[in-house]
């Protein structure tokens, strides 16, 4: 028997993240204030410690270890929640690189990384231009958070060179151009003693999915509120049919993300084949939320004044940690048929 | 969230494999013929597995979710025979009886479907009433203690094979669209009644499908089902039935298909048979085809989890819409494969079969456009579309 | 100066063939007729010599050979009719056999095909399985068709074997698989010489127009007559829409077969680079056409009692006539970009 | 059917050659500078270009749709800038002027314009009038020799930057939608005017879009257009205005954009910058774009060839369909290309500024939901969607 619904105490744990977020970090934190530019960085900073505090960043890790001690599910379940609410993707640094330091016994790392006081960001390697990467949200960090198929690892910021800031299309995020140094991370877990880049794409692709459903919703509320033609632009059905598709593909996307985090509760034989169909249809789903969430917003949609575009740039951005959806692909063609 | 396969389940499995091993048919067949699966029928009713999914106390075998979804693998493993000509009988008729039904209509109708000895079939659409099936216009008029009816049901699947068909009528004149309906159970060997196939496009002979003509048939009234004029309410409760796994069977059945198309591609590419771009632009969409596969077999367990914990959700119109519109680019994949031999309609009803059979899927039980309505407005609340001027 | 718009005298060409073809080969001529299966093969055979004798397979072939003597853009626009009414796809063995013909000085053979007498079949080679072909349309004919970019020739039906009638999904076809003789066809004419495997591509297009235009067609006048709901279906965004975008890529299609037809008839140096994009834009919308017509004629769109399948399936034929949409994108990318 | 370069034509593409590549400025710039623009425009007038396709009488060179056409492939080919900022005066206000204006607001508005020395944006889109444009309500109350304007404006692209604004408003408060409109020439400058640049989703500093806020705005009676309340119908003189050709520096534009990125693509493939399948799928998709095009340039040149014959077709609202959803497709292709690179926003606003910038093309000048209608309704004689409830 397979049971593919979250039990009532994972549930709660997610309800939990998400009435914080709720409260204390709402979407709309993200709009521009008054004459303020919209280039709008390290908003959710101030919160870090918070969450933290919270326990949000050790969900799944081990009490031992000093994590919270539940599982795969109630992190997946969280990650669901902090899509939804565009929480920096640099909760996927600490979520991640907290695991990765206790893997490698830095216990001293691991404390303060949960804390939410030790921040990590994020890499994005470059394979056009070996050695070097987009280092995401890591102005302030010492940390920096890479995978790749063979593990994951911390790389020290302070031995990054050629660090060089640039425009991202995500004003939200710290974006650098980056030369990596050129030895192995100093902290390094292979795949085989912890499958953190597996997890990794699970928990980019339940960031996705709240994504996705943060788009649907914000497409519902808004064809029910706007008007034109004097009557709402929701009982059309061209806006109509957009909606439905966009519920009907977070709703498979979501499915999916149910089935491979149960693969990799319960370490089934197709876990790979499950996880890498969950990440690739989570990001399609998203980036298509996304740009018919704009189209069905009309000029407004266009504007940094709503959040249509965030959830844009957002899905981009997740697309590319780890691999892309591009990739994906292959690793799905090489995996063998699931098992019926 | 967890897996946990019980002793019970197991042992199920076993049983189930090592009877459908013994028993399945070695021949192909080419679809729709009655005597197959009828025979089918009866051979699974002789082995204790008919009515699988039917209440023990109505001579089914009452198998929980769990149990159906396993057996419906092990079908698909040794690649049984689907339900055929019984489809309407076992997942529509059959249901609506054993809720809806009296107490004789059950004794009579249900041990003989069982038994694969009566097929029926469902007269619900009619020329003017594809989508808007309440506009239907078939009419019933009490005459002594019968009802004669005329008028003409179409898209009637098996029409020429069935015993017994399942029949929305208009039995109120007066009263508004869905109110004076009935679902009354139809001799289809009456005087009066006359079948005609429809070709279609998958092939001359090809018939599945048949035109209903009804001319003063009489049907007796202890043949309406769930009393006079209460029809949609009727026809609605068999609507719920098997929402979750329903449609496990076809799911399981186009993996298959997709897998095989898989191996086909890979070996076309072997002996270059296409052009680089060309097989880039197939292993793509193939692989995006895995993933929606796998996601539409989570759907569907996600779905029998939650009708387990007794909280159903309303996304069957979603899970339909999914699997319809996959299916279809599955099969557009498909002729892409086969270049020029997509022209051939092959004897064994392959690929390209498969293509001109799957444009129903986005059009029957409500097209797509219906079912993005009511996704938008049952599910998402959005406002029903203006009435009309 | 470009002028892409039919002289008036063009137009007046196109016009006799549609009234022709309205009058004597309605499209309602496909349907079954009383309790006949629609096995509906040969209908168009009857009227081949009267078509012969309207002079309908040599509009662009010069008068001192025996044709019409108009040019390339009567010629397609004859063909824009032909798709429209379904006519026998062995049309463009008529019309390309009498040029194959006619270029390899074999007079004795232009006044039958020309006649319309002498039917031509289409072949389909088979990459997949050298040596052999689908022939189609041939049952009866002593002669069949077939080009590759290398050129266009005839081959004596005597001398091909193992013919076998093979069921097609268009069941208003004969098909068979055959053998072709080992020897080249005995008559061939290459492409420099006259480059007839391009024109072929060009027919091919309009005729594929045509069909476009009249699934578009169909479903406008069904959108219109068929209520639901108490109202017409057009009426419906769904339905209107796709409509409204079967007209947009038909007309989209027409264009560049009209910029097309004018580089064949200039002799343009990017003569190449337009037929394919005609030849590549035209199927597809063809196929996407005839797809969307049966979605939008709902449950009846599935029958073979309306023409919507034949639309289709022709669509489908007249892909894998000549090379099929796929291998045009190779082609199309050889091509250098076309001058502005 | 038939090309015909006359010797007029090939001397004019020299003149226009010759001149192009001695006057076209050597750096880029950011979008919107309103110096850029207007010395562009000034060089064109000292050059006796500005105006190309007004009417002599008016100052224009009044050349004919298919001189036009090689001015702005001569654009193209040197990488001329566009109109920028001095588009709604060239290609809006103006026309409508000459067609609509009276004596006195031509002599003074239309020489300005010529020389770049005045910017114009427009003034038709309120927050609660988008796609229903005839629902506006910022209205102009009589008092006087003027009217006093109150209300608000959006999507005003050049907001920011111009001295004019050609303003719809509501002047007759009792007449039905359409009828109580009038078109007025609005000064900038005056006071009661606020702008408000909105900052969009491509970048930061990327305000192209402007809300406009009148508080009692004083604009003289003198200022309307067309006569007083007959807005709507001067609004429609001008959207017909090179209907044929006003898109044609955009297309040449993309088309030059596609050819970069198939150059760009095959790069990255030399250097394996990406999987086998990715490669497939992108050249797949840059190859079908090739064809489509070139099926919008035929689609323009057949527009040209129906104006030149007097025929105009009806077909704008598919070529503005077709265009953009194409255009989309292309920047959706772009992105897949450059992978991670995808994120940076480069200093040269390259491929994905060309990505973020493309959403408004399905949805400014009417959304593509409205394009189809139109087509549907207007082209198909498909009826109308029924009224509300």
């Amino acid at each position: 028997m397979i049971h593919l619904q979250p039990t009532p105490d994972q549930e709660e744990a997610a309800e939990a993240v998400a009435s914080f977020l709720q409260a204390e970090m709402p979407i709309e934190r993200l709009r521009p204030r008054g004459r303020e530019l919209p280039l709008i960085r390290h908003r959710d900073q101030a919160k870090w410690a918070e969450m933290g505090a919270l326990g949000f960043f050790g969900l799944g890790l081990e009490e031992d270890l000093g994590g919270v001690g539940l599982g795969v599910v109630e992190e997946t379940l969280a990650f669901r929640e902090f899509g939804r609410y565009l929480v920096a993707p640099r909760v996927l640094g600490s979520v991640l690189g907290a695991r990765v330091a206790a893997r490698a016994g830095r216990a001293d790392l691991v404390e303060g990384i949960l804390a939410g006081t030790v921040p990590v960001g994020l890499l994005l390697t470059l394979e056009d231009e070996p050695g070097t990467a987009y280092l995401v949200d890591g102005a302030d960090a010492e940390w920096a958070l890479t995978w790749n198929a063979g593990g994951a690892g911390l790389v020290d910021t302070a031995k990054l060179s050629d660090i060089e800031a640039r425009e991202s299309i995500d004003s939200t995020l710290e974006f650098a151009h980056v030369r990596l140094p050129a030895s192995e991370p100093e902290i390094w877990v292979t795949a085989d003693v912890d499958p953190i880049p597996r997890r990794g794409d699970l928990l980019c692709a339940a960031m996705l999915v709240g994504l996705s459903e943060g788009t649907r919703d914000d497409s519902v509320e808004f064809a029910k509120m706007r008007k034109q033609f004097n009557q709402p632009i929701g009982s059309f059905q061209a806006v109509k049919h957009r909606c439905a598709d966009m519920a009907t593909r977070a709703a498979a996307a979501w499915a999916q993300i149910l089935f491979a985090v149960l693969a990799e509760k319960e370490r089934t034989e197709d876990v790979v084949f499950q996880v890498t169909a969950a990440k690739l249809i989570a990001t399609d789903t998203a980036i298509r939320n996304a740009q018919a969430n704009i189209q069905n917003h009309g000029a407004t949609g266009f504007t940094s004044e709503v959040e249509a575009h965030h959830f844009l740039k957002r899905s981009h951005l997740l697309d590319q940690v780890g691999t892309n959806q591009r990739r994906l692909r292959d690793r799905l063609l090489e995996q063998p048929a699931p098992p019926a | 969230m967890r897996i946990e396969i019980s002793d019970e389940e197991r042992e199920f499995r076993a049983e189930a494999r090592d009877w459908l091993e013994a028993h399945v048919p070695k021949v192909h067949r080419r679809a729709y013929v009655r005597q197959h699966d009828t025979e089918w029928q009866r051979t699974l009713y002789d082995g204790g597995w008919a009515g699988i999914n039917w209440p023990k106390e109505h001579g089914g075998r009452g198998l929980p979710p769990d149990q159906l979804l396993i057996w419906y693998e092990e079908c698909a493993r040794v690649h049984a025979p689907h339900w055929g000509c019984m489809a309407t009988a076992l997942m529509h008729a059959g249901p609506t009886l054993i809720v809806r039904g009296t107490e004789e209509q059950r004794a009579y109708h249900l041990p003989r479907i069982l038994k694969g000895e009566s097929v029926w079939c469902q007269g619900w659409s009619e020329p003017g009433a594809g989508s808007d099936l309440a506009s239907l216009t078939t009419r019933g008029d009490i005459d002594g203690d019968h009802l004669v009816v005329n008028g003409s049901k179409i898209w009637t699947s098996s029409g020429h094979l069935a015993d017994w068909q399942e029949l929305l009528i208009r039995t109120d004149q007066n009263a508004t669209k869905q109110k004076g309906i009935s679902w009354v159970i139809c001799d289809m060997h009456s005087p009066g009644i006359e079948v005609r196939a429809i070709p279609t496009m998958s092939g001359p002979f090809d018939s599945h499908f048949a035109q209903v003509f009804y001319n003063d048939v009489r049907i007796p009234l202890t043949n309406v089902v769930g009393g006079l004029n209460n029809g949609w309410d009727v026809a609605a409760a068999t609507l719920g039935f098997e929402r979750g796994t329903g449609f496990i069977p076809e799911q399981l059945h186009q993996v298959e298909v997709l897998e095989d198309l898989i191996k086909l591609a890979l070996e076309r590419h072997k002996r270059s048979g296409y052009s680089h771009l060309d097989e880039g632009d197939i292993m793509y969409r193939l692989a995006t085809l895995r993933a929606e596969f796998a996601a539409i077999r989570a759907l569907t367990y996600q779905s029998i989890s939650r009708d387990r914990n007794g909280t159903p959700g309303s996304e069957s119109s979603m899970i339909r819409l999914y699997f319809s519109e996959t299916l279809q680019r599955l099969t557009r994949v498909a002729i892409d494969v086969l270049g020029p031999r997509m022209m051939e309609l092959s004897d064994d009803r392959g690929w390209t079969y498969g293509y001109l059979r799957a444009f129903p899927a986005t059009i029957a039980a409500g097209t797509s456009d219906i079912q993005r309505n009511i996704i938008g407005e049952r599910i998402l609340g959005l406002p029903r579309g203006p009435k009309p001027q």
